[in-house]
C-alpha cells in the first residue's frame, strides 16, 4: 500500500515537468497570441532553438548518468569549429583559415575524433588519477579554449563550404533537417541505452559503482566510455553549429555548459547518479527553448531574460531534489549525501 | 624508524606545498626578468588579487566544509551595483539619492549576506546539490544586476567609499620615485588574517573543519552540521560584498559586469592553496598563497610579455597541475593511514614484501 | 519478562517499553523492553538482524519508533533527535570507526567541546594538554597533534571509546568495542569501563563475543530476530544457556546429508595478505559445503573479498579446478568460476534503484549480446523468470525496484545473479544476515540445491548453529589463521567447542587464569 | 610513487615549455630607459574585430620600432586596471586601452597621471577624466547612421517613417553594445510610429540567428539593426534564409539589414545583396595614434587641426580639445552598395 503511494508520487514526480511546459506552453500563447506562437514556423523555430542544446545535453545527460560533470563539452565545440573552419576555408582578406581547403569528408570525421578524444583524456584523468570531475572538465574547458585561440589567432573563420553546413542548415521539404535529427538522436540514443549492455553498465555504474564492479562491470572503463560519447557529442553540436552560424572563433559555444547541465537536471537526469533518462532530459530542452522562444516573443525587457532563465533553472532544480528526498525515504540505509 | 622520517618530511611538504611552488615561481620569474623582483611588483601583486582573495576566502570557508559556492562572482557584482545605484548621482548612472557611505556599505554587506541565506537553506532545508543551486544563482543575480540597472554603470562615489579599494596608507621612496602602499593590500591581508584566527581559533572555525571532514561523526559529537553550512554561506556571501566594496571602490565604478567570470579563478587559487575539494582540508594561510600565487603567475605572465592569447591555456594547465597535487596529497596521506594501520599487526610479518600494499 | 531484583536498590537510568519498528521488507522491532540500572553493565547479544543495531539506533535518536515509549533517568523522552539524545547524556561508540581524520587527534577528543577562553579563543596548548591528561587518565599514551590519519586502527578505537567516556556520559553504548583492539588493550579498556561503572556510568555492551559477556557484563538481554527473549543475570547462565537462547530453536530443519563428491575444485595454497591473514591453505571438493567462522577482524572477511578480486589478495596460489586462479578483477572471477555474495547487501550486493531482472543478469549479460551491444531480451526474460521461479522470489514484476523487495527476496535476487554466473566455487559471506527466518529456510534450501548440483560452496559466518546444519566441514579462523577444522557428524561438532575455537583458548585460558 | 612523480614532472615540463614558448623570440627588456620605446596595449577582449585593431596597433608601432606589450582583458575592467597598474610599475614609455568601461578607466588614468605616464585610448573615450588623446571611431555615430539608413529606407517603403525594427544588441554590459544601441534609437526616438524590438545577444552567433528567427518568424519585420556584423550578419541571413525571407534588395519582402563594424562579412553580403549598409569602423588606421604618441613623448603638444591621411575613407578628419583631452575622430564610413567596393574599407583590406 504504501509503495503504491509512493509509485503514485514518483510518477506526479517524473512526468511533473510535462505539467510545467504544458502550463508555460498555454500561458505564451495566451500572452502572444496563438496566431504568433502557434504558427508553423515558430514551432519548428522551437524546435531549431534545441538542435544545438540538444546535442550536447545527450553528452552531457550520459556524463550525468554515470555520476560525472562534464564541463568541457564547451571548450570542445571551441575547438573542433575552428580546427574545422582552420582547415576547410581558403586564406581570405580577413581572418581566413589556413588555406588548406580540405575537403569537409575528411574534416568531419577529424572533428569527431578530437571530439572523442578529449572526452578520453577528461575519463582518463578522472578514473585513473581519480581526480575531482568538476574542476578536471572546468580546467579542460580552459584548455581547449586555449588552443583554439592558438590555433584562431583570436580571428574569426567564416563561410565553410556549403558541403559541411548541411546538417546546420540542410532542410528536407520545408522542414529544417536538423529538427528531424537531434529528436532523432535523443531517441534512438535513449532506445540503445535502455536496450544495450552499455546502457545496463551506465545505469549500474551510476547507481551503484562498487556494486556494479561486484557484479563485473568496470566502472572505470565506462565512465571513460561516458566521457567519451560527451566528447563526440561536443564534435557533432560543433559540426551543427558552425554549420548554422557559419562563423567560427574561439567564443563560440561560450556559455553552453551550465544550460546543457540545467536542461539534464530539470529533465529529470539526477545529480546522484543513475536516475532519469533521455526522454526527460530531452523534455529539460524543450523547457528551456520554449521559455527562450516565448521570452523572444513577447517583447519582454532584454535586460530581464537571464534572471528568468535563472529562476526557471532553480525551480526545476528544487523539484529534482525533492525526487531525492523521495528516493532516499525508500532506502533506510543510505544517510543522505549533500555533496560528493 | 628512517621511512618514519621521511614520511615526516613528505608530511610537512605536502602541508607548505603552495609555499614551495610560489618559492619556485618567484624564483623563476626573478630570473627570467630583472624587473619582476622590484618593490613595484611586489606592492602591486596583491592589489590586483585583491578583491579575488577576499572571494577566495569565502569560497574556502564553504569548501572546508565540503560544499561550492559559484554564486560568488556574481554576487560582487550585485552588491557593487547596490552600492553604485544608492551613491552616485544620476547622471552618472546611479538613483541621484546619493546616501552616506556610512549607510550604503552596511546595506551592501547585508545585501550580500542576504544571497548568502538564500543559498545556504537551499542547500540545507531543500536538500538542493550546493553546486547547481549556486549556479543557478549565479545566473539569477547577474539578471538581477542588469533588472535594476540596465546597462549603465554607476560610477563617482565619495572618497571615503573610496578609500579601501583605491586608497593610499603610506609611501616608500624607491629608486627616486614614491610607491605607494595600498590600503586594499593590507585589508585583505588582516581579512585573511582574521578568517585565519576564526578558523583556527574559533569553535565554529573548527566546527566547519569537523564537518568537512565527516559529516556524520560530527553529528554525533552534537555539531549542528546544518547550521554550520548555513553559516559559511553567509559568510561567503559577506565576503563577496566586501569584494564588491573593495573592486568598485578601486575603479570609482560599479559596471554590470563587475565580477564577471571570477568564478574560476577563485576556485583554482583556492584548491592550489590546498583547500581540498573532499573538505575538512587545507587552512587560510594556504588559501592565501593561493591568492599570492594566482597574482604572481599574472603578473609573471605579463612581464615575459606572454603572448594573451596563450593565458586560458597556461592557467588551465596550472589548475590541472595543482589537482593532481591536491589528488595525490590526499592518496598519500591515505596510504600513509594504511599502512600505519598494517605495520603494527603481527600477522602475516613473514612475509616482508608485503608491509606496504 | 522476569527482572530479578538484584540490584533494584539503584535506578533505572533508562526504561524502554515495548518497542515497535518497522522497515520496508523487514519487522526489525516486535515489542522489545530493555531496561538498564545506572552503574550497571549490560550486555545486549543476539544474531545478526536481531534488532540490536535497530534498538540502539533508537536510543541514539538516529531512527524514531513506530510504538512504544523511552524513559531516561524517569524522563519521558517523545521524540530524541541526536542531539537531545547526546544532551541526556547517551553516548554510542560505533562498530566501524568514524573519525575526522584530516583533524589532530586532540581535536577528534574534543571536536563539539573545545576548550575556549573567557573570549571564546581555543587555547591549543590548553585543549591538547587536556587532551593528553583524558587520555593519560585512560592509560593512552598518544601524541595529541599527530593527524588522525597515520594512528592504527586500534588506537582509533580507543579514541572513539575514549571520546564518548569523556563527553560525561551516563549511558555509554560499545557495539563491538574490541572488535579491532589486540587483547592487551581490550584487557585495558575492560579496566577502564570496570571502573568507570563504580561511578555509577552504566553500559550496554554489544558483542558477538559471548566470552566478554561474561568477562564483564552484569546482566545481559537477548534478542532473537527483533524479539525479546530472555533477561537474565550473566551470574546464573552458562555459555552453553546463552547460545542456546541466541540461536533459538529453528536449526533443525537445516541438517543435511552431505553431496560433496572425491574430486578438489578449489585448491588454495599459503594465501597470505599482511595485517588480514597469513598461511591458508584449503581443499574444497565438489559439491562440498565448508562454513568458515571467526571473530570479527580474524580476516575471513578479507579472505573471501580477496578470492573474489574486490580487495588485493596477497600472495599464494589459488586453484580452482586444476587451473590457476589468478582474478584481476570480480568479472574475471566470475568467468573462472567463483562468484561472491557480500556481506554489506546496500553497498555491494544490490544495485537497488535498478529492477530485478537487471540485477539478476548484470554479470551475464554478455551471453545475451546481438549486434552493437544490444541485449535479446526475450532470452534474457527467461532466465530471470526461471531463477525468479527456481529461487521463489517473490516480486510483483521483473522490472521492480530491488530496493522496494523485501530483505529476504533482495538476498534471493543476489543469489539468482551469482547462480546464473554457473560458479563452480560459491562464497557466501553471512547469508541470512537481516533476514527473516522463512526467508532463511528459502536461503538453505537454495544452499542445498547448489550443493546438490555440485557447486563447492564457503559460507562465511558466525551463526555456528545454522552452520553445523549445513556444512559438511566447519573451519575457524583466528587471527588471520585457519586454527581448527570441525568435520560433519564428529561429536566434537558442536557449538560450544566451536565457540571455544573461535574466541582462541590461548586467550581464554588467560582469562581463566585472572 | 615514481609513477606519480614522473607524472608531476612531466605536467611541470609541459608547463614550462608552454611558458618559454610564449616568450618573444629575443624578449628585449621592457626598460623605461634604455632599449627600445614600450608601450602597453589593452585589449578589450580578443574577438577578430578587437584582434584586428590590435594588429594595426602594433603593425604602426612595429613600423617606428617600438615595443608593444598587449594583454587581453577579457571585457573585465578590474583585470584592465591590474594591467595598468602593472604597466606603471612597469615603467612603460605610454599606456594605450580600448577601455572596457569609460568610466571605470578613469581611476587607472589618474594613477598612471600620478606616475607621469601618457596615456591615451582607442575607440571609446573615457567620460569623467582628461587623459592625452583619444583616436576614437564613433561607435555611437556608427549607431546614427545604420539608423538613418533604416529611416531613409522605411520612408521609401511607406512614404512615412513607420514600421517595426528589431534591434540585436550586443552584451549591454559592456560600453561598446551602450553606444551602438544609444546612437540608433536616438534615432529612432523622433520616429513614433517606428516600434523598436530589442533582443540581447551577448555577441553570440547563435543568439543572433535565434533571436532572428523568433521575432522575424513570428511577426513582419522591416528592417533589422545588429550591434556587429563580424559575428552577426551570417547568422542572421542563414535564419533568414530559414524562414525563406532572404530576399536581395529591391525585391519585395527584403528586409533592410544595417549593422556596425563593416568586417568583410558585411561587405559581401551587401555585394551579394543581402545587406544595405554597415558603419564601417576605421580600425586598420587607429594605430595612427602612434604618431601622436612620439609627439608627446617628444615633448611636443598635440595641436588641434585636421589631419589629413591619402585614401583613407574617414579623411580628412581633425583633432578637436574635448573635456577628456583632445580628440581625433575617425568617421565611421557609412557603407552602401555605392562605396562597397572602395579598397580603404577595412573590410577589404587584405591583412
Amino acid at each position: 500500500m504504501l509503495l503504491n503511494k509512493n509509485d503514485f508520487r514518483r510518477i506526479i514526480l517524473d512526468q511533473f515537468l510535462w505539467i510545467i511546459i504544458a502550463v508555460i506552453f498555454i500561458t505564451f500563447s495566451l500572452w502572444i497570441g496563438f496566431d504568433r506562437f502557434l504558427s508553423g514556423t515558430n514551432i519548428i523555430n522551437i524546435l531549431l532553438h534545441s538542435t544545438v542544446l540538444g546535442i550536447l545535453v545527450i553528452g552531457q545527460s550520459i556524463c550525468l548518468l554515470s555520476k560525472n560533470f562534464d564541463l568541457s563539452a564547451e571548450g570542445t565545440v571551441s575547438l573542433v569549429t575552428v580546427i574545422a573552419a582552420f582547415l576547410m576555408v581558403p586564406t581570405s582578406s580577413f581572418g581566413g583559415g589556413g588555406g588548406y581547403e580540405i575537403s569537409p569528408f575528411i574534416v568531419i570525421p577529424l572533428m569527431l575524433v578530437i571530439g572523442t578524444i578529449a572526452g578520453f583524456i577528461n575519463g582518463r584523468l578522472i578514473t585513473k588519477l581519480r581526480m575531482n570531475n568538476f574542476i578536471v572538465t572546468l580546467s579542460m574547458q580552459l584548455v581547449l579554449r586555449g588552443l583554439s585561440y592558438i590555433i584562431s589567432g583570436g580571428l574569426q573563420i567564416d563561410n565553410p563550404p556549403a558541403a559541411f553546413n548541411w546538417l546546420g542548415t540542410g532542410t528536407v521539404g520545408p522542414i529544417p533537417f536538423a529538427i528531424i535529427f537531434t529528436p532523432m538522436l535523443f531517441i534512438l540514443i535513449n532506445w540503445y541505452l535502455k536496450n544495450s549492455y552499455f546502457g545496463r553498465q551506465l545505469y549500474a555504474v551510476g547507481s551503484n559503482s562498487e556494486a556494479a564492479n561486484a557484479s563485473g562491470f568496470n566502472s572505470g572503463r565506462v565512465v571513460t566510455i561516458a566521457y567519451m560519447i560527451s566528447g563526440f557529442m561536443a564534435a557533432l553540436a560543433g559540426w551543427m553549429l558552425l554549420g548554422r552560424v557559419q562563423s567560427s572563433y574561439s567564443k563560440l559555444g561560450a556559455g553552453f555548459t551550465l544550460e546543457t547541465v540545467a536542461a539534464s537536471v530539470i529533465g529529470g537526469i539526477s545529480l546522484q547518479g543513475g536516475l532519469g533518462s533521455l526522454g526527460g532530459a530531452f523534455a529539460g530542452v524543450m523547457l528551456l527553448s520554449v521559455v527562450d522562444n516565448g521570452l523572444n516573443l513577447m517583447d519582454v525587457n532584454p535586460f530581464w531574460v537571464n534572471g528568468i532563465r535563472g529562476l526557471i533553472i532553480l525551480l526545476a532544480l528544487v523539484i529534482d531534489s525533492q525526487k531525492m528526498r523521495y528516493k532516499l525515504k525508500v532506502t533506510p540505509q543510505s544517510q543522505p549525501q549533500t555533496q560528493e | 624508524m628512517k621511512n618514519n622520517l621521511l614520511h615526516k618530511l613528505l608530511l610537512a611538504l605536502f602541508d607548505n606545498l603552495i609555499w614551495i611552488i610560489i618559492a619556485v615561481a618567484i624564483i623563476i620569474f626573478s630570473l627570467l626578468s630583472d624587473k619582476f623582483f622590484t618593490i613595484f611588483n611586489l606592492v602591486n601583486i596583491i592589489p590586483r588579487v585583491a578583491a579575488i582573495g577576499l572571494l577566495i576566502i569565502g569560497q574556502s570557508f564553504t569548501m572546508i566544509t565540503g560544499n561550492f559556492d559559484l554564486s560568488s562572482e556574481s554576487n560582487v557584482g550585485f552588491t557593487a551595483m547596490i552600492a553604485g545605484l544608492l551613491l552616485a548621482t544620476s547622471e552618472n548612472g546611479g538613483l541621484g539619492l546619493m546616501w552616506p557611505t556610512a549607510v550604503v556599505i552596511p546595506i551592501m554587506l547585508l545585501a550580500g549576506s542576504l544571497v548568502g541565506v538564500i543559498n545556504g537553506l537551499l542547500v540545507t532545508k531543500l536538500k538542493v546539490n550546493n553546486l547547481i543551486v549556486t549556479i543557478a544563482m549565479l545566473m539569477i543575480l547577474r539578471g538581477v544586476i542588469y533588472i535594476i540597472n540596465p546597462g549603465v554603470s554607476a560610477t563617482k562615489f565619495p572618497g571615503s567609499y573610496n578609500w579601501l579599494g583605491s586608497g593610499t596608507l603610506f609611501k616608500i621612496p624607491y629608486e627616486g620615485k614614491l610607491v605607494s602602499f595600498p590600503v586594499s593590500a593590507l585589508f585583505v591581508l588582516i581579512t585573511f588574517l582574521v578568517a585565519f584566527v576564526i578558523t583556527r581559533y574559533r569553535e565554529f572555525g573548527r566546527n566547519m573543519y569537523a564537518v568537512g571532514a565527516n559529516r556524520n561523526a560530527a553529528e554525533a559529537a552534537g555539531i549542528q552540521s546544518n547550521k554550520i553550512i548555513l553559516t559559511v554561506y553567509i559568510i561567503s556571501g559577506f565576503c563577496a560584498a566586501l569584494a564588491g566594496l573593495l573592486t568598485s571602490g578601486r575603479m570609482d565604478t560599479a559596471t554590470p559586469r563587475t565580477g564577471a567570470d571570477w568564478i574560476f579563478q577563485v576556485q583554482a587559487a583556492s584548491i592550489i592553496g590546498g583547500i581540498s575539494l573532499i573538505g575538512g582540508r587545507g587552512n587560510m594561510i594556504g588559501a592565501m598563497g593561493g591568492m599570492l600565487l594566482w597574482g604572481i603567475i599574472d603578473t609573471g605572465l605579463n612581464l615575459m610579455m606572454v603572448d594573451p592569447l596563450l593565458i586560458d591555456l597556461l592557467r588551465g594547465l596550472l589548475l590541472l597541475f595543482a589537482i593532481l597535487l591536491d589528488t595525490y596529497k590526499v592518496r598519500y596521506l591515505h596510504s600513509l593511514a594504511v599502512n600505519e594501520a598494517l605495520s603494527d599487526t603481527k600477522i602475516g610479518l613473514k612475509h616482508k614484501k608485503l608491509i606496504y600494499e | 519478562m522476569k527482572t530479578n531484583n538484584l540490584n533494584n536498590k539503584k535506578p533505572f537510568i533508562l526504561q524502554m517499553k515495548s518497542i515497535y519498528k518497522t522497515f520496508p521488507g523487514v519487522q526489525a522491532l516486535r515489542g522489545v523492553d530493555f531496561n538498564l540500572y545506572s552503574g550497571e553493565i549490560h550486555g545486549l547479544v543476539g544474531k545478526n538482524g536481531a534488532g540490536k543495531t535497530t534498538l540502539v539506533a533508537i536510543l541514539m535518536g538516529l531512527q524514531a519508533p513506530d510504538a512504544g515509549d523511552i524513559k531516561i533517568e524517569g524522563h519521558q523522552v517523545k521524540v530524541m533527535t541526536p542531539g537531545e539524545a547526546i544532551k541526556a547524556g547517551v553516548a554510542y561508540v560505533p562498530q566501524r570507526v568514524d573519525l575526522m581524520d584530516s583533524l589532530t587527534v586532540g581535536e577528534n577528543i574534543l571536536a563539539g567541546q573545545l576548550l575556549k577562553d573567557k573570549l571564546g579563543f581555543i587555547n591549543w596548548p590548553d585543549n591538547y594538554h587536556e587532551a593528553e591528561r583524558r587520555l593519560k587518565k585512560l592509560g593512552l599514551h598518544l601524541n595529541v597533534r599527530s593527524r588522525l590519519e597515520g594512528i592504527s586502527m586500534a588506537e582509533q578505537t580507543m579514541l572513539v571509546i575514549a571520546k564518548a567516556i569523556f563527553s560525561n556520559a551516563k549511558l555509554i553504548i560499545l557495539d563491538e568495542p574490541t572488535a579491532s583492539l589486540p587483547r592487551k588493550d581490550i584487557e585495558r579498556l575492560f579496566g577502564f569501563i570496570h571502573s568507570l561503572k563504580e561511578k555509577g556510568v552504566a553500559f550496554i555492551y554489544i558483542s558477538h563475543h559471548i566470552e566478554e559477556v561474561f568477562e564483564i557484563c552484569d546482566r545481559v538481554t537477548i534478542l532473537r530476530d527483533g524479539n525479546l527473549v530472555d533477561v537474565c543475570n550473566v551470574s546464573e547462565l552458562t555459555m552453553g544457556k546463552l547460545t542456546a537462547k541466541i540461536a533459538g530453536e529453528n536449526i533443525k530443519e537445516n541438517e543435511r546429508k552431505s553431496t560433496q563428491e572425491d574430486k578438489p575444485v578449489l585448491n588454495v595454497n599459503g594465501l597470505t595478505r599482511r595485517g588480514f591473514y597469513e598461511d591458508i591453505n584449503l581443499s574444497i571438493k565438489k559439491g562440498e559445503i565448508v562454513g568458515i567462522s571467526g571473530l570479527q577482524g580474524c580476516g575471513v572477511e578479507t579472505l573471501g573479498k580477496g578470492l573474489f578480486a574486490m580487495e588485493n589478495r596477497g600472495i599464494g596460489e589459488v586453484e580452482i579446478n586444476g587451473k590457476p586462479f589468478l582474478p584481476r578483477n570480480p568479472r574475471d572471477a566470475f568467468t573462472q568460476g567463483l562468484a561472491y555474495l557480500p556481506q554489506d547487501r546496500y553497498h555491494f550486493g544490490l544495485v537497488g534503484s535498478r529492477t530485478v531482472k537487471e540485477n539478476i543478469t548484470y554479470p551475464v549479460l554478455k551471453r545475451f549480446l546481438m549486434p552493437f551491444g544490444l541485449i535479446k531480451n526475450s532470452d534474457e526474460s527467461d532466465l530471470v523468470a526461471e531463477y525468479i521461479e527456481s529461487l521463489g522470489i517473490v516480486t510483483p514484476s521483473h522490472n521492480q525496484t530491488a530496493l522496494l523487495l523485501s530483505g529476504g527476496n533482495q538476498q534471493k535476487v543476489i543469489f539468482a545473479k551469482l547462480a546464473a554466473t554457473r560458479p563452480s566455487v560459491l562464497i557466501l559471506h553471512e547469508p541470512t544476515q537481516g533476514i527473516d527466518v522463512r526467508a532463511k529456510q528459502d536461503i538453505y534450501r537454495i544452499i542445498d540445491e547448489l550443493g546438490t548440483q555440485g557447486v563447492s560452496i564457503i559460507i562465511i559466518s558466525i551463526e555456528i548453529h545454522e552452520l553445523i546444519g549445513v556444512c559438511d566441514r566447519i573451519l575457524v579462523m583466528y587471527e588471520g589463521r585457519i586454527t581448527h577444522e570441525f568435520l560433519k557428524g564428529d561429536n566434537k561438532t558442536t557449538s560450544e567447542n566451536i565457540l571455544l575455537a573461535i574466541e582462541g583458548e590461548n586467550n581464554r585460558n588467560a582469562i581463566k587464569q585472572k | 610513487m615514481n609513477k606519480r612523480i614522473l607524472l608531476i614532472m612531466a605536467f611541470v615540463t609541459v608547463f614550462a615549455m608552454v611558458i618559454t614558448a610564449c616568450q618573444p623570440a629575443a624578449a628585449p627588456k621592457p626598460a623605461a630607459e634604455a632599449g627600445p620605446i614600450t608601450i602597453g596595449y589593452g585589449a578589450p577582449s580578443l574577438d577578430a574585430f578587437q584582434t584586428n585593431v590590435m594588429m594595426s596597433m602594433t603593425n604602426y608601432a612595429q613600423q617606428k620600432g617600438w615595443q608593444v606589450t598587449t594583454s587581453n582583458a577579457n571585457f573585465d575592467a578590474e583585470a584592465q586596471a591590474n594591467e595598468v597598474d602593472f604597466w606603471i610599475s612597469l615603467g612603460v614609455d605610454a599606456i594605450v586601452v580600448v577601455p572596457i568601461d569609460s568610466k571605470a578607466i578613469c581611476a587607472s588614468v589618474t594613477k598612471a597621471k600620478e606616475a607621469g605616464i601618457p596615456f591615451f585610448t582607442i575607440d571609446r573615450a573615457p567620460t569623467g577624466c582628461e587623459i592625452d588623446m583619444t583616436v576614437q571611431a564613433d561607435n555611437e555615430q556608427g549607431g546614427k547612421q545604420s539608423g538613418e539608413a533604416i529611416a531613409a529606407f522605411l520612408k521609401e517603403k511607406y512614404g512615412t517613417e513607420k514600421g517595426t525594427v528589431l534591434e540585436l544588441q550586443g552584451d549591454m554590459g559592456q560600453n561598446v553594445a551602450q553606444l551602438r544601441s544609444k546612437g540608433f534609437n536616438d534615432v529612432m526616438a523622433q520616429y513614433p510610429d517606428v516600434t523598436v524590438i530589442s533582443k540581447p545577444t551577448e555577441w553570440k552567433g547563435e543568439k543572433f540567428q535565434s533571436a532572428t528567427l523568433d521575432v522575424v518568424g513570428s511577426q513582419e519585420v522591416d528592417a533589422i539593426y545588429a550591434h556587429s556584423d563580424t559575428v552577426g550578419t551570417l547568422p542572421i541571413l542563414s535564419a533568414l534564409e530559414q524562414l525563406e525571407k532572404k530576399i536581395p534588395a529591391g525585391q519585395e519582402g527584403h528586409i533592410f539589414l544595417a549593422t556596425i563594424d563593416g568586417s568583410n562579412t558585411c561587405l559581401t553580403a551587401i555585394r551579394e545583396g543581402f545587406q544595405d549598409q554597415c558603419s564601417s569602423q576605421p580600425n586598420p588606421d587607429f594605430g595612427i595614434l602612434v604618431n601622436y604618441i612620439e609627439m608627446v613623448l617628444n615633448g611636443e603638444a598635440i595641436k588641434e587641426g585636421p589631419v589629413v591621411k591619402e585614401g583613407a575613407p574617414w579623411s580628412p578628419a581633425s583633432i578637436v580639445k574635448s573635456d577628456t583631452g583632445m580628440m581625433l575622430n575617425l568617421a565611421t564610413t557609412n557603407v552602401t552598395k555605392d562605396n562597397v567596393d572602395a579598397t580603404n574599407l577595412w573590410g577589404n583590406i587584405v591583412k
